[in-house]
């Protein structure tokens, strides 16, 4: 066969970036839990990458592009006789490569709704459960030619796929978990527990930023259309820009002061809200999908706290509620000149492609939403899920790996 | 006067707060403490075991006058038991204060 | 023998440190507190509000002979003035001191 | 038209690694602050991006590259109407992002130098200017066809054009707001603040650098001359070198100690001094530049102590100075065979290229302090520069954000 | 002559990533030593990678590549006089950096070894040796053209010449120090002196793997197989997942409960391991040589332990027991279909090349050894290696430097 | 009973506990201060100088029995003079305690 090099070299380089994003996603997370969990969490951040590896490699590339089903692929498992990619000019080893480091994104975004009291063997078998099938079962739905393909539900890089999914299974772990000791007040008001390391925070978000360059610019597959690539990247910087400005004002407005961690949930919701639209959209687009996405974080954050679901690290509005908005702004926003399969509803393509966009999203959430419920259920009755009261108090990592994220500084522990 | 240093787990420290806000002692201060333990406890790095023997524990310290020492015993023991009991204090004497902004001497200057 | 433990804030810790040593008092140890005051403070942290009701002090201890008290609570008083007054100042006994390495005892241990 | 896969590519993998080094001064600035300061510091680098990515989509592009009049551009407002790229083979949205990362760059320069007093609604209304107006009018006129490009000005990646222009106006920022409370004594004396997270500032170097290969070797918009390309990221390994040896070793020697905030500020001097002449210089004259940088930033240093200017993190004598350094450096180092304009002095072409890189400099730089001094004057009346004494001693962190950036360490504020 | 674009872009692209090892190194580095200890380690990384780059540029290019020699190369010193590199189709410089950041890891990972105790000015006078000399000659026997690339040993991009040079250099440096203060009692056994940040080690290791993508991949020295590049890829994705995954396996057993800086160095295990066989082994053997890694890299650290070297970091087992087990890992699943000299010994191809593999490994590990051994003797004589009691106990950042790691924290020094 | 505050250096608390230990006293707590010195010491930081008067010490707080203060302050000046000498004792009165889980008062509390 003949591969494409310079095709090949942009896929490599792009998943190399996403790869990265794990490193964002620690970082993030690490920065918003108290020092007490911190080394767990980064724990499961490395390991939850680990197990994607290991089970994309032997169940979910099959699940996801072994074959072409409508429901699921049912062959390749360990890789074994897959020779060819879906992509023509692309080596197999480089296409299940950049797969692989998407299943290992959707998998850690539960990592930080799930923090500081989780188990962490439970979250081990959850994150091998979500690698080797839930992800893939969806993927393989849009981008595996199973039936929302057929539909023409267009999910460019992942809002749904990737981020809603995930979210989602972050929204579950985090109801049946409950949220943490002293989160929310006998009265049902929320109570603060801040994190403890901004910097990280912020170090984290442009990690992640900086990796969905390729996460997004990537998921052409390929470097054939120079122009469609290059929109792309114009997007992946404008809309999380506005998704900060318009986090940053409404907490601004809403609470009387700016504030950081929200401003930089902003950010990520513009790169979550653009992730479908991304290839379709003008820049002016990209522009109001963030704009939309940083005010949604905010309120996504205000019903979090109401309904009394505690998400230490923002993953459900950033991931979740942004997720699905990024998948029905393509039904919105999308060009078909630009690619889109029609026109959105600002563009005078009527509500055709829009609805098409709820019905793929609704139907991977709930597929999700159940799957990982019973997930979540059964771990708990094998292994349980919560660790005991005692083991939060005194943090996860003394309990469930005897050792602590800092030595040396002064801690205070309830301040 | 006297004053008060008791020695409570860091997790107690907001039930205890509390507990002395009810009983009107309302001004004290907080520090985290590395404190011993009846018993070590195991920990383990890079496979290398080690014995810790001092814990963090939040000491404080409250000045007050000698009728409220009772009240602020009561206090603290009431709001370290709903968080899992333990912890020691201690009562010392205090001979003299002062506010330096109000120029107020002795007791005066609680 | 006295020990004097004062309150301060913060900032006020580079002026009351020249203010003590002006005073010829020159061994005295700082640690941070967290100390209540007269008024609690909200603070946001994602949206949520909080009372913040324990706020960073420096806690001074000062060990000196009893003659030397006067002019410490001065000193202090004077330093924390000029970066905005406030702080508490309290003073208990000593009973006896030693120096490890020179063997002295007493009074003539400080 | 036919677009350049390859051209594209590099411009695009080049502007997200300066994309990155947004993260890197962060990290350097966070570090350097104290930690009752972070988090603003931090949050006016994530919105000086976010500011800088708006201002540059609305204003900043139209006037860089809108049209060719010799002073600004003034077409193509919200890159509407904007088609084709200046460089053939490359689309305009991959042209656009990088241009956009390197006023992005630009502006947060500023952040450090204005650290621990400058009110953040200031430095948003500053950072949206210079993003908008003032860095896009000196890009004019060096590289979007205006005066200095038509007298041969040669500023290959932007010594000038971003860092002294940044430098600069850092320098005036820093002078209108005076020093931090305690920094010089009466009797003008400068007194340590110490930085509160070395590794952070480790950190944020390395990124830095690792960006800067962007910066300078993407600055060839394209990779048609992979000798050029190559030549300048062998430079870009080795000014930084020399610089951050040259650093530490003159500081050794003056101190007698080996410092690490300025060994690294070495480094960077070392990245800026070779930014304008990385692709017309040999390997030994970008060790002798570099080491040349090296020492400078020590004395820039003992400088601003002496003015009594108080700069936290040393923008000015990194961005400012260096960046008049490595102007220069292109007519004394510059070769004809490489492809600067004219052979510099010291290989025998004479003093008409140092000549015309000195006036290009002073003019751009001009136009800036004045500009700036402007524009800081008017925030100053309308919106006020400076904090309150109190929220200073206190931190902006509280008092602008109302949160730390540290939670559960005991901090000791006055050490 | 011609160059070949894509070929040059993907080594520079792979170089880049290379360089920022640095920073992973410095993060993994500074999180594993004490607060007082870090600026310290932190400058002894930012420094050695400069004096490798000089060194390199000075002398050890010309002696790893400067001519064909069995032993060394003796020309290009000041790289004069060199005009093309060995690989068609790509300039000079940009091989010259990519040797140049390998030699930086190389000397890098010893810094970590020697940590908390080694003289700042002994460490950099090793530092340029190391990059100058020893490092170079290994290069030449292995890629230079010297004795054992003509005994077909297959060293891909560096198990042995990189990692277990720098691992054998740091087994020498921590041997001839000896432990530190505190480290074992009277009778032998092993005291805890805990890493002081967490968070930085995790962020340092995925750099690492990061750039790790680069330094694997990029050592096709261009992109004219595709496949092979794919392959790569995806291998440096499988071992270090089972590498991590089995370190915390084994350590969870052994121990009692998983830990983060062992699963860490687990991660790094099998990288090292797959470095050699990367291009021609399967997915399935990377999955097992990744596992043995992360076995081998637990018992490296008892043995350390048994025979009382103290390796703060950790170096020893990650690179020079791995690094040797990367080489021989070539002999037991290499294959010649993909690229190997030989069948392995797994797969029908007999003894053969094992034994080339443990010729060329011992071989060069020895003479590592007793060089280093000996520069580090002479370092020891003139300059003396190691810091005062006194000095290591205040910690290195406020004697050598005059400065501390942070501010405003409280630190414990004794916890 | 007594009240025991003892300034070492950091470096010293290793063997101090483990003589403490051996001489049976076995409940004590520590925190890290910043304390003065003798001679202020010269750092350096980009390039200014600046003095520093405030060292980071280890202050040791023991409440015992009166006939343990001896013991006390034998074993802490044994464990200090072990790694460097230097540091100093003070000795105060505590006049009461509590146990607030059994409920003992006084001595028994210890
Ligand atoms: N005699 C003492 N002198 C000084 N500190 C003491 C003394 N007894 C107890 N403490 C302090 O009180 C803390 C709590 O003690 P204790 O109640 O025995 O332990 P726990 O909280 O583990 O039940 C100790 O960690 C120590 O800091
Ligand atoms: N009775 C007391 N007992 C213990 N600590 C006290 C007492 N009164 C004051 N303090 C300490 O002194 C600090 C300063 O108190 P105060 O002068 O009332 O507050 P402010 O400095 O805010 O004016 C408090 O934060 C607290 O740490
Ligand atoms: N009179 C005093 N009052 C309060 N603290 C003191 C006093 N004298 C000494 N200290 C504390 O004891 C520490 C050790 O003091 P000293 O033995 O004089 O210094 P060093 O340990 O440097 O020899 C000081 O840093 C200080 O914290």
């Amino acid at each position: 066969m003949e591969f494409n090099a310079i095709d090949t070299l942009w896929i490599i380089m792009a998943a190399i970036l996403v790869f990265f994003m794990q490193a964002g996603f620690g970082m993030v997370e690490a920065g918003l839990v108290r020092t007490k969990n911190t080394a767990n969490v980064l724990m499961k951040n490395v390991l939850d990458f680990c197990f994607a590896v290991l089970a994309y490699f032997i169940f979910g590339y099959a699940i996801m592009y072994g074959s072409e089903g409508a429901f699921a692929g049912t062959s390749g498992w360990f890789m074994m006789g897959i020779t060819e990619s879906p992509v023509e000019g692309v080596p197999v080893e480089a296409f299940w490569f950049f797969q692989a480091v998407f299943a290992g994104a959707a998998a850690t975004i539960v990592a930080g709704a799930v923090a500081e009291r989780m188990k962490f063997v439970a979250y081990l078998a959850y994150s091998f459960v979500i690698s080797a099938v839930i992800y893939p079962v969806v993927g393989h739905w849009v981008w595996g030619g199973g039936w929302l393909a057929d539909l023409n539900f267009h999910d460019f890089a992942g809002s749904t796929v990737v981020h809603a999914v995930g979210g989602v299974a972050a929204l579950m772990g985090a109801i049946r978990l409950g949220p943490r000791i002293g989160r929310f007040n006998k009265d049902g008001s929320p109570n603060v527990i801040s994190g403890h390391n901004l910097p990280l925070v912020m170090l984290g978000v442009f990690i992640l930023w900086f990796g969905w360059f390729g996460f997004n610019a990537g998921s052409t597959l390929g470097f054939g259309d120079p122009v469609s690539v290059s929109r792309i990247i114009m997007n992946t910087a404008l809309a999380p820009s506005t998704g900060a400005i318009f986090a940053m004002a409404i907490a601004w407005i809403k609470y009387g002061k700016p504030d950081l961690s929200l401003a930089l949930n902003g950010a990520l919701a513009g790169l979550v809200g653009i992730t479908a639209p991304c290839a379709v959209v003008g820049g002016v687009d990209a522009l109001i999908i963030g704009a939309v996405a940083g005010i949604l974080v905010i309120y996504g954050n205000i019903w979090l706290n109401a309904w009394r679901v505690d998400d230490p690290v923002g993953a459900v509005p950033v991931h979740a509620i942004n997720g699905i908005w990024g998948t029905l702004a393509v039904g919105l926003f999308g060009k078909a000149s630009l690619g889109a399969p029609l026109d959105g509803l600002f563009y005078g393509g009527g509500f055709e492609q829009l609805g098409i966009q709820a019905l793929g999203t609704t139907a991977s959430l709930l597929f999700v939403a159940v799957t990982m419920w019973i997930v979540f259920k059964v771990i708990d009755m094998i292994i349980g899920m919560r660790v005991s009261r005692e083991t939060e108090l005194r943090g996860l990592d003394l309990d469930e790996h005897g050792q602590e994220s800092y030595s040396g500084f002064q801690i205070f522990t309830t301040e | 006067m006297k004053m008060i240093i008791a020695y409570i787990r860091p997790e107690q420290l907001p039930d205890v707060k509390d507990a002395l806000f009810e009983a009107d002692i309302k001004q004290f201060s907080a520090t985290t403490v590395m404190g011993t333990a009846p018993k070590t406890e195991q920990r383990m790095y890079r496979g290398v075991k080690r014995e810790v023997s001092l814990f963090r524990r939040v000491r404080l310290e409250i000045i007050l006058h000698d009728e409220k020492v009772e009240a602020s015993m009561e206090a603290i023991a009431k709001g370290s038991k709903e968080s899992g009991g333990a912890g020691r204090i201690f009562v010392t004497d205090v001979v003299d204060a002062l506010k330096p902004w109000t120029g107020e001497r002795g007791e005066a200057a609680l």
